[in-house]
């Protein structure tokens, strides 16, 4: 068979390119703005993804089974158009969330927009692997650019630590997925993951197979922050500045579910009872993990760290049902989770003045004192992130706590509620702080004067009301998208 | 013909109405007003009782007995209120309007002085109220109703002075001793529901317990597996205890003695005439379960005959005027209990009766001296009185005469009745009773008149000492002990005229209704007694007319025992008072167990009340704070310590972070191999 | 004759070096970098032998993507490497511990 | 046992112990030549397995660039390394056990006896091509979009590099004449008002 | 009326009104009174649902449904029986009465306390209301939000250790609810009560139902031994706070055992009916005594609360013992009312109590029993409500709390009279604490100069403990009303609960 690149293709993957057009010309225009311009570069960037966005919902395929291009390489479905708006979308928030912080620091360059945007691409890619090479190849895209964002900062020591950190582990977890890869390839004889699915059941060395599950799941563990791959991860939300915090605190979750998806359902599918228990595994290690180690905490980003550990294990709980509604429930969960997030982080940023970072749980000391509005959004996004109805985070938890239970697996559920409850105690924490202790002084907050920032995340906190008393459609986009 | 039910209404509205106006506006409308519509609502229940009473006897009509409206209606369960009335009612509505009538009186006279007048005509009306809907009942819930509301006007009343630490001690006492009866009482009415027909009517429960085909008596229940127990002894022994508690029966007799902390006239009117005697009326009326069982017979009886005997005994050695009073009422009611323990429940409703008269005389009249002394109660300061007061002088002689039950008043009467009835008996517990109520005849003559002589006559113990007078009623404690202001003087006309009009009843009311009442077929159906148990019917033949009976008194036992108590009295108290002193050292033992009422009260305080708050502590701090709070605190800081010391683990080197992945990655694949090899075998 | 299993124990001994590079060095943070070059090494090897035992060229392709990959690591990881030392004035493990607990 | 076996046990070992050394030698300059030199003889063992683009590109590649990057930072960073690798013996044991675990978990699921197959013809030749051209066939015909991800990849590398060590420091002092000269009098000088100090009063 | 939708009015009105309490409230008079009018609307509004249910039909009524998530055939489903009403109105009325006794002492941030509570409001009538279980579970859970905020904010001292307590606690119990209704989704393919009550159950499952259920609502209710989180909440709330935790939230647990534990898993509640008889039990006595030595009055008021609520339990569980071992459905009903109208009885009583409690702590700003005493001397009118609400709590027949606990003792008697026996002792036990604490603090001489400076009632705790007073006595002496409002709904519970599922 005579492979031949296909011109029709480049249709399919028009907003990743259009995207990738759009960051190659800010890259150049960005070159002859001013310090003071850099607005130009912001709205630019916004309205790249505003527009991949919309591309996207154009492109969004009908039918379940989706489309693919490059001989299967991308695959372009239901689902990869739900991650991919929710990627698009959280980045964006992200980017209104950033600027403001970023400028203060004197951090507001183009390359922040750049090493953004080109994550975005890979994260995009990323969600519609259907080839283990590019499944890598936007991991690495992906990872690339947040090893360089977070030591954007490049005068911060924590800054630089963070990033140190995660690139060296990152790039041990990226060797240790390739290694599985390559025992994956070396089994079925082939990267395509739709190809690879097909042929699993007819390899004689099961060894190969488990070797390399056992490899990529440690890969994509470490992605998702699952312990005991997560340790990254409170060092980086920590160290990073906030608003880089905010983006890969959010979008890169999204995408690891994507890549957690694309390889585990579809390219080791049938190797379920495999994988099921090694994702039982790690998400009652999580729960553990991020709940126990949360409590600890007293520094805000830190906290949220670890919750995020926690949420991870939430997540796979979902995800170790091994179906469709499963996976639903889990991508239910992961698109709750990061908008929560997003708000979480971005109040946080929010708050931040130059030369006051406000990450401290006690900078929100009698918040709601000096600003009851922005108390009352980090509220909803606190109460959410615990699980508390009629938030969005509830219902996520009540999905998958329902796929888990629908999956047999009732003791995980309830491991998962018991360190849910421990959860609750330091989201509260912050609840407290903010409601129930004195402000220093009762002076109004000085928040920042950029209108968009505060409206957008305003709308973000909302959203998880509003989300939280109507999900249905959101849920029902999920399961169409799984063909549920 | 038939009674009118808007009457009825009246009767128990009235002074309901009284009481609401007299609590809710008193301040605004003044302390005439109060007293004067709190008066015009009993005087007007009290003629319409009466009319009800003449209407009942000698009008003709018959029995009321109708529901006023559905309290509520659970499936077959169902609970109203209404009213049944029979002449048993009209005799008690009669005797509670009118007692509390004179009561009314006497307290414009009584607590002229006190700042809370307004407030108190407003509970005794309330308290009226109460005691009708109490005995006018058709129902358990309805008699429950009243009962506890009673309970809660006594409490009110008793802590009338409410800052006077002894009085509020004394109110919540009797409460909860009140309580403990109607524990006892709730679970009795229960087990009426339960086991006698599913109503709490009396009608149809007492068809129930006469029907023969059901055959109530012999029926039982077992409880405790292979202990049979007959469900009449229970429901009896449950309703008998709320008795107990109410009427002050040994051993929760300890509430009565105490509530004398509360106002003069409310201690006549609710500790001696009417309240009190609830629990006999309550047995009377149930005489229908009662005669079903032997032994909640026998166990009323030697409850009731030790009543009478060892409270009368605490009598002797008080020196309170309104206590030794006090202990009186008790060991009468227990008098009451006896009468109804031998079935003689006729002749315990006519103690009853002819009690409430003369004991309400008796307080009166304490509280008329009371007055006088300006609070002062203790009789060691008094003595001499008699040229002071002489109404009230000559009235509490009545009072005393009828107490002791001399031949021709009213207590004697009743009194002869009770005695002979329980020597008539063949109950089991009925040789001790016949003793203890023959014993407590010379005890009641004993105190009796050792009260009159120590108050009225020998020497005068008190000094009048105008320089130390400052004002202060209701402060005695400003006056040291046997000083008075100024002379003790009679008190006004509406004390005295209700001291004359009760004295009236107490000498004649024995003799003009013994025949009907005891003999005769006065209560009809309202009481029942199975003709086994028929001991009243058995005097009755020997019965010839109340004259008769006085005469064939003189030829008793009991007066010749009552005799020798005023002998004993007389010469003790009257003309050699030294010898009481004497003999208190010389039976100093003996006189310590009654001076502390068989520490009764001494045991209940240790017992209950230190005891539980001594258990209460221990399971709040022990089990509550401790074992509960300490698991849930100490998991919450469990939880605290492990992630304290969890999270060193994330230390920050690098190559622990890489450790863990590994040791992760290690596991996973051991798990994998386990896996593989699992399938492979 | 170099079968299969000859290479891929050697990927095999080689990762778990480079594996042990990373937790076993607690001093330089530069050995740790050429430790991620090792792992990567094994890596390769493994898909090249796979290629070749299967016949698939697609092994050995991803190989070279893997290289490109490497190389923008090695100068994202050295650069951030950079930064660190000009903050820090230590690449020494040990002291990168700020960021803990 | 043939001439390419045993070629593969020499090269094989060679990247062994000098895999070994990368890690634990104390100097990082010696370290890195180590790297060198287990990267060189793993060119050899691919060159073994027929994959001679791949094994050229990696002496090339690696040994030539990435490796000179690597000692170009280690020296430029110059990094005292006496007081280094202390400790390092004291995890040593635990570090090898699990190392040692590791490897013998995965061997043994790789299966190390059963894969005993000769490798067949090589592909390319099958193929009629040369490894380059082999490869470059899948490469371009089939590989195209990752080819085009691993180009923005490597621009992101570069982007990454630039932007974290090119930008001007906070640190150093840089003129600007242009802004000196526009500098105005109100810019210099800020006159405070104040009020004056009272006696008996201390600062705080 | 069949048109508009009362019961989704009666929900989101009074949360609406927050919103725009919290928007317009800037002004605290104005947050007052535009709160104070929305909570008399909805008080208003919630008479036609009383006045339009008809009783002798039973059944639910004034039923709305409207898919909510079509994945899950989750409904926005709202209906009303009997025992609703009676909990929506009885919600209604306090609420009015709490912004009404909120007015003074609440004086910082009085919008989002305002706002709060009726956001409350609103929840608890959706609770009440719902006839989805993940619609029930969202107000279920939702509500401790608020009270959340309410304790910790306005709270006392150690309002954060209270706070805490009482949200995690009583999550922890309901999360394992969560469970259950996730399993019973399962079973059922809906969320639907009527469908879960239908489905058929094995004893083990039921089994774990029932202990789901249990833990749910047994720290809910509270009962013991889950019941410290109640007593640290109450000392610790604002008065209008404890008033609504106790006349209102503590219901949610006994309904939740009406409209959960017996419909759906009859058969183990049948067979664990023991355990929680024996819980209650042990509640009335154990708690009692607890209640007794306590020194800070709104502790003592909480434990009385623990210690009548498990007459609730106790009279729900008794009927089903009724029912399947004696066969005495009547008795059952019997119980079954006893426990729902001590409810609204404990809501009354409770909820006046604590506002008495309130009306003293705002003078005295201490709810220790030592620092008073005399208190009759300069509040007669507060004393005599004090007196009143007292023997209300002690079960003075001719008051509210009488009725409930008659009906109780009545039906217990009938099934074990030991139960009753011991049941019955909240006689003693609860005049014992509840006087002594009346002795303490109303009567006797003044000790405390402060409080010899004490007002008597001003207009508006007029208005609160009067309307109190009104219902406690009303109630008790005319309880006829609220059972025939709930009866045909009672009897409709007790005859499902004849039915057997396994």
């Amino acid at each position: 068979m005579t492979i031949q690149f296909n011109p029709a293709d480049l249709l399919v993957i028009l907003p990743e390119l259009v995207l990738l057009g759009a960051t190659c010309a800010i890259l150049l225009i960005d070159l002859f703005l001013k310090p003071s311009q850099r607005d130009i570069t912001h709205w630019l960037s916004i309205v790249a993804i505003a527009v991949t966005s919309f591309l996207v919902w154009r492109g969004a395929p009908e039918v379940a089974q989706g489309v693919s291009a490059f001989n299967g390489m991308f695959k372009h479905d239901g689902i990869s158009v739900v991650l991919k708006q929710f990627v698009l979308l959280t980045t964006g928030l992200s980017l209104f969330y950033a600027r403001n912080y970023m400028r203060e620091r004197s951090l507001l360059f183009g390359e922040f927009y750049l090493l953004i945007l080109f994550a975005t691409i890979g994260m995009m890619l990323l969600v519609s692997a259907g080839s283990l090479v590019i499944a890598y190849l936007g991991l690495e895209l992906l990872a690339l650019s947040s090893y360089a964002l977070v030591a954007l900062n490049r005068n911060s020591a924590i800054s630089a630590e963070a990033a140190i950190k995660y690139f060296v582990l990152g790039a041990l977890a990226s060797g240790l997925l390739l290694y599985g890869m390559s025992m994956i390839y070396g089994a079925t004889g082939t990267l395509d993951l739709a190809a690879i699915s097909a042929q699993i059941n007819q390899v004689e060395h099961r060894g190969w197979l488990a070797i390399g599950l056992v490899f990529i799941v440690s890969g994509v563990a470490f992605k998702l922050g699952a312990a005991p791959f997560h340790m990254w991860l409170p060092d980086v939300y920590h160290g990073a500045p906030t608003a880089i915090t905010v983006f890969i605190g959010s979008a890169p979750k999204v995408a690891a579910f994507g890549l957690l998806y694309r390889l585990l359902e579809g390219g080791l599918g049938p190797m379920s009872e495999h994988w099921t228990p090694m994702l039982a595994l790690l998400s009652v290690l999580s729960l553990a993990v991020g709940n126990l180690f949360a409590i600890a905490q007293s520094n805000l980003k830190r906290m949220l760290a670890y919750s995020t550990i926690s949420h991870i294990g939430f997540m796979l709980l979902g995800f170790v049902g091994g179906s469709p509604a499963g996976y639903s429930a889990a991508m239910f969960y992961i698109i709750s989770y990061t908008m929560t997030a997003t708000v979480a982080f971005g109040i946080i940023a929010l708050l931040a003045r130059a030369g006051f970072e406000c990450e401290e749980i006690d900078d929100f000391k009698g918040l709601n004192q000096r600003s009851p509005w922005y108390a009352a959004i980090m509220g909803i996004s606190m109460f959410s992130l615990a699980g508390v109805p009629p938030l969005f985070g509830f219902f996520a938890k009540l999905l998958v706590l329902k796929s888990a239970i629908d999956a047999g697996f009732l003791w995980l559920a309830i491991v998962a509620i018991i360190f849910a409850i421990i959860g609750i105690y330091y989201y509260l924490r912050v609840v407290k702080v903010m409601y129930f202790d004195a402000a220093a002084d009762d002076a109004a907050v000085p928040l920042p004067a950029d209108l968009p920032l505060r409206w957008v995340i305003s709308l973000n906190g909302l959203a998880l009301v509003v989300l939280g008393l109507a999900w249905g459609p959101l849920f029902d986009w999920c399961n169409r998208a799984f063909g549920v | 013909m038939m009674l009118d039910k808007s009457i009825l209404l009246t009767i128990v509205l009235a002074p309901l109405f009284g009481a609401l106006v007299a609590g809710l506006f008193g301040k605004r409308i003044g302390r005439v007003a109060s007293h004067s519509v709190t008066i015009a609502g009993v005087a007007l229940s009290c003629v319409l009782s009466i009319l009800v009473l003449y209407k009942l006897v000698w009008g003709g009509a018959e029995v009321f007995n109708q529901n006023i409206y559905t309290w509520f209606e659970v499936g077959s369960t169902s609970a109203h209120v209404g009213f049944l009335i029979d002449r048993l009612t009209a005799m008690m509505m009669v005797v509670v309007t009118f007692v509390s009538l004179m009561v009314h009186v006497y307290t414009i006279g009584y607590m002229a002085e006190d700042d809370g007048y307004e407030r108190f005509f407003s509970y005794i009306a309330l308290f009226t109220f109460s005691m009708l809907m109490l005995v006018m009942s058709n129902n358990f819930l309805q008699l429950f109703f009243g009962w506890e509301a009673v309970g809660l006007v006594s409490y009110l009343l008793i802590g009338f002075w409410y800052k006077r630490p002894t009085a509020i001690f004394a109110n919540m006492k009797a409460f909860i001793v009140n309580r403990v009866g109607d524990f006892g009482f709730l679970l009795g009415i229960a087990g009426v529901l339960l086991w006698f027909g599913g109503s709490l009517d009396y009608a149809a429960v007492f068809a129930h317990a006469q029907d023969p085909s059901l055959d109530m008596a012999s029926r039982s229940v077992e409880l405790i597996a292979g202990h049979p127990w007959q469900v009449a002894t229970i429901v009896c022994i449950c309703l008998f205890i709320g008795a107990m508690g109410k009427s002050a029966q040994v051993p929760l007799h300890v509430w009565l003695p105490d509530s004398m902390e509360g106002p003069t006239p409310i201690s006549a009117l609710i500790h001696a005439a009417t309240m009190v005697t609830a629990g006999i009326f309550m047995v009377a009326r149930m005489s229908p379960l009662f005669e079903l069982s032997e032994t909640a017979l026998t166990f009323v009886l030697v409850i009731g005959a030790t009543t009478a005997l060892f409270t009368g005994l605490i009598g002797v050695v008080q020196n309170d005027i309104k206590r030794v009073v006090a202990y009186s009422t008790l060991s009468q009611l227990g008098y009451m209990t006896v009468a109804l323990g031998v079935s003689a429940y006729s002749a315990g409703v006519f103690h009853l009766m002819t009690h409430a008269f003369f004991k309400a005389l008796l307080f009166l009249g304490a509280g008329s001296v009371i007055i006088a002394m300006h609070h002062e109660q203790d009789m060691r300061h008094m003595g001499g009185l008699r040229k002071y007061m002489p109404i009230t002088w000559i009235t509490m002689w009545i009072g005393s005469l009828a107490l002791a039950g001399a031949p021709g008043f009213a207590g004697f009467f009743s009194k002869d009745a009770i005695i002979e009835a329980v020597g008539e008996s063949h109950r089991l517990g009925a040789g001790y009773a016949y003793f203890c109520v023959l014993a407590g005849v010379f005890i009641t003559a004993l105190y009796s008149f050792r009260l009159l002589y120590m108050t009225f006559h020998g020497k005068q113990r008190f000094v009048v000492d105008p320089v130390k007078h400052h004002h202060g009623h209701e402060d005695p404690e400003h006056h040291a002990p046997g000083h008075l202001a100024h002379a003790p003087h009679e008190s006004p006309w509406v004390v005295t005229v209700p001291l004359v009009l009760l004295a009236i009843p107490s000498i004649v009311i024995g003799f003009l209704t013994i025949g009907p009442m005891l003999f005769g077929d006065y209560f009809g159906n309202a009481i029942f007694v199975r003709e086994a148990n028929n001991v009243i019917g058995e005097l009755g033949h020997g019965f010839h007319g109340a004259l008769a009976m006085i005469l064939h008194g003189f030829s008793q036992p009991p007066f010749w025992i009552a005799l020798a108590g005023f002998i004993v009295a007389t010469w003790i108290w009257l003309f050699n008072p030294r010898i009481a002193d004497k003999a208190e050292n010389a039976l100093r033992p003996l006189h310590a167990v009654l001076a502390n009422k068989y520490w009764f009260d001494n045991l209940y305080q240790a017992v209950f009340a230190r005891g539980g708050i001594r258990f209460g502590r221990g399971l709040w701090r022990g089990s509550d704070a401790t074992l509960i709070d300490g698991a849930i605190n100490g998991s919450a800081s469990l939880v605290d310590q492990v992630s304290a010391l969890l999270r060193r683990l994330q230390s920050g080197y690098l190559y622990h972070y890489a450790f863990a992945m590994i040791l992760g990655l290690i596991l996973l694949l051991g798990g994998s191999w386990w896996v593989l090899t699992r399938i492979a075998a | 004759m170099i079968t299969l299993a000859h290479f891929l124990g050697l990927a095999a001994v080689l990762l778990c070096i480079a594996v042990a590079g990373f937790f076993i060095n607690r001093k330089n943070v530069i050995v740790l970098l050429m430790c991620i070059e090792l792992l990567l090494l094994a890596v390769n090897t493994n898909f090249i032998a796979f290629s070749r035992y299967l016949g698939d060229p697609s092994g050995q392709v991803f190989v070279f993507f893997i290289l490109t990959v490497a190389a923008a690591e090695a100068a994202i990881g050295l650069a951030i490497l950079v930064v660190l030392f000009r903050n820090r004035a230590t690449i020494d493990v040990t002291d990168i511990d700020k960021l803990k607990g | 046992m043939t001439f390419e076996l045993l070629c593969f046990y020499f090269f094989g070992t060679v990247a062994v112990v000098a895999a070994l050394s990368v890690i634990s030698v104390k100097n990082s300059v010696v370290a890195a030549l180590c790297l060198v030199l287990t990267f060189f003889s793993m060119a050899c063992v691919w060159l073994l397995a027929q994959a001679e683009f791949l094994g050229v590109a990696l002496a090339l590649v690696y040994v030539g660039a990435v490796m000179v990057l690597f000692l170009f930072v280690v020296m430029m960073l110059d990094v005292d390394f006496a007081p280094l690798r202390e400790g390092f013996v004291r995890f040593l044991p635990v570090g090898m056990l699990v190392a040692a675990v590791m490897l013998v978990e995965m061997l043994m699921m790789i299966g190390v006896r059963s894969v005993q197959a000769p490798p067949g013809e090589d592909p390319a030749v099958l193929a009629g091509m040369s490894n380059m051209e082999w490869l470059g066939h899948t490469l371009f015909r089939e590989f195209v979009l990752p080819f085009e991800i691993a180009a923005v990849i490597l621009t992101v590398g570069l982007i990454a590099a630039v932007t974290l060590n090119e930008r001007k420091r906070s640190h150093t002092k840089l003129q600007n004449p242009a802004r000196q000269v526009m500098v105005k009098r109100e810019d210099r000088i800020r006159l405070v008002k104040m009020a004056a100090e009272k006696k008996g009063e201390v600062a705080p | 009326m069949a048109h508009w939708p009362l019961l989704s009015v009666l929900i989101w009105l009074p949360i609406v009104g927050a919103v725009l309490v919290l928007a317009l409230g800037r002004d605290a008079r104005v947050a007052r009174w535009l709160s104070l009018l929305v909570a008399l609307l909805t008080f208003v509004a919630s008479l036609p649902l009383y006045i339009g249910y008809e009783a002798v039909a039973g059944g639910m009524q004034f039923a709305e449904s409207h898919l909510w998530i079509g994945g899950l055939k989750a409904y926005y489903g709202l209906a009303v029986d009997g025992i609703s009403v009676a909990l929506i109105v009885l919600t209604t009325f306090t609420s009015v009465l709490v912004i009404i006794g909120s007015w003074g002492p609440i004086n910082k941030r009085v919008s989002q306390y305002m706002a709060a509570m009726l956001v409350l409001e609103g929840m608890l009538i959706g609770i009440f209301a719902a006839t989805d279980a993940l619609l029930f579970y969202v107000f279920f859970e939702a509500m401790l939000i608020p009270m959340f905020i309410i304790i910790g904010v306005w709270g006392g001292p150690r309002r954060v250790y209270a706070t805490l307590k009482f949200f995690i606690y009583t999550f922890l119990g309901s999360i394992f609810m969560l469970i259950a209704l996730i399993y019973l989704h399962m079973k059922t393919g809906e969320f639907s009560l009527a469908a879960f009550a239908a489905a058929p159950l094995s004893a083990t499952e039921q089994a774990w139902l029932f202990f789901g259920f249990l833990a749910g609502f047994a720290i809910k209710v509270p009962m013991w031994p889950v019941h410290t989180w109640l007593p640290d909440a109450h000392v610790e709330a604002p008065t209008g706070g404890s008033v609504i935790l106790a006349a209102i939230m503590l219901k949610v647990g006994g309904y939740g055992f009406i409209r959960f534990s017996l419909p759906i898993t009859p058969d183990a509640s049948q067979e664990y009916a023991w355990v929680v008889i024996a819980m209650s039990l042990v509640a009335v006595v154990y708690i009692g005594y607890v209640a007794l030595v306590q020194d800070d009055m709104k502790k003592l008021v909480a434990y009385s609360s623990v210690a009548h609520m498990a007459f609730v339990t106790l009279g729900i569980f008794i009927s089903l013992a009724l029912v399947r071992e004696h066969a005495n459905p009547d008795a059952a009903r019997l119980g079954m009312q006893g426990a729902m109208v001590q409810m609204i009885s404990h809501g009354f009583v409770s909820g006046a109590m604590f506002a008495c409690i309130g009306v003293l702590y705002d003078r005295l700003h201490t709810r220790m029993i030592d620092e008073y005493g005399g208190v009759m001397n300069v509040m007669p009118w507060f004393g005599g409500f004090f007196i009143l609400f007292s023997m209300a709590n002690c079960g003075l027949p001719g008051t509210s709390g009488f009725v409930g606990e008659f009906m109780v003792i009545l039906a217990s008697f009938q099934s074990n009279p030991f139960i009753a026996l011991v049941a019955a002792f909240t006689l003693i036990i609860g005049a014992a604490y509840t006087l002594w604490l009346v002795k303490r603090v109303i009567f006797g001489e003044v000790t405390n100069p402060k409080v010899a400076k004490f007002k008597d009632l001003d207009a508006r705790e007029w208005i609160v403990l009067g309307s109190f007073a009104a219902a406690v006595l009303a109630l008790g002496i005319y309880p006829k009303p609220l059972t025939d409002l709930m009866d045909s709904s009672v009897l409709q519970i007790v005859n499902a609960l004849m039915l057997s599922k396994a």
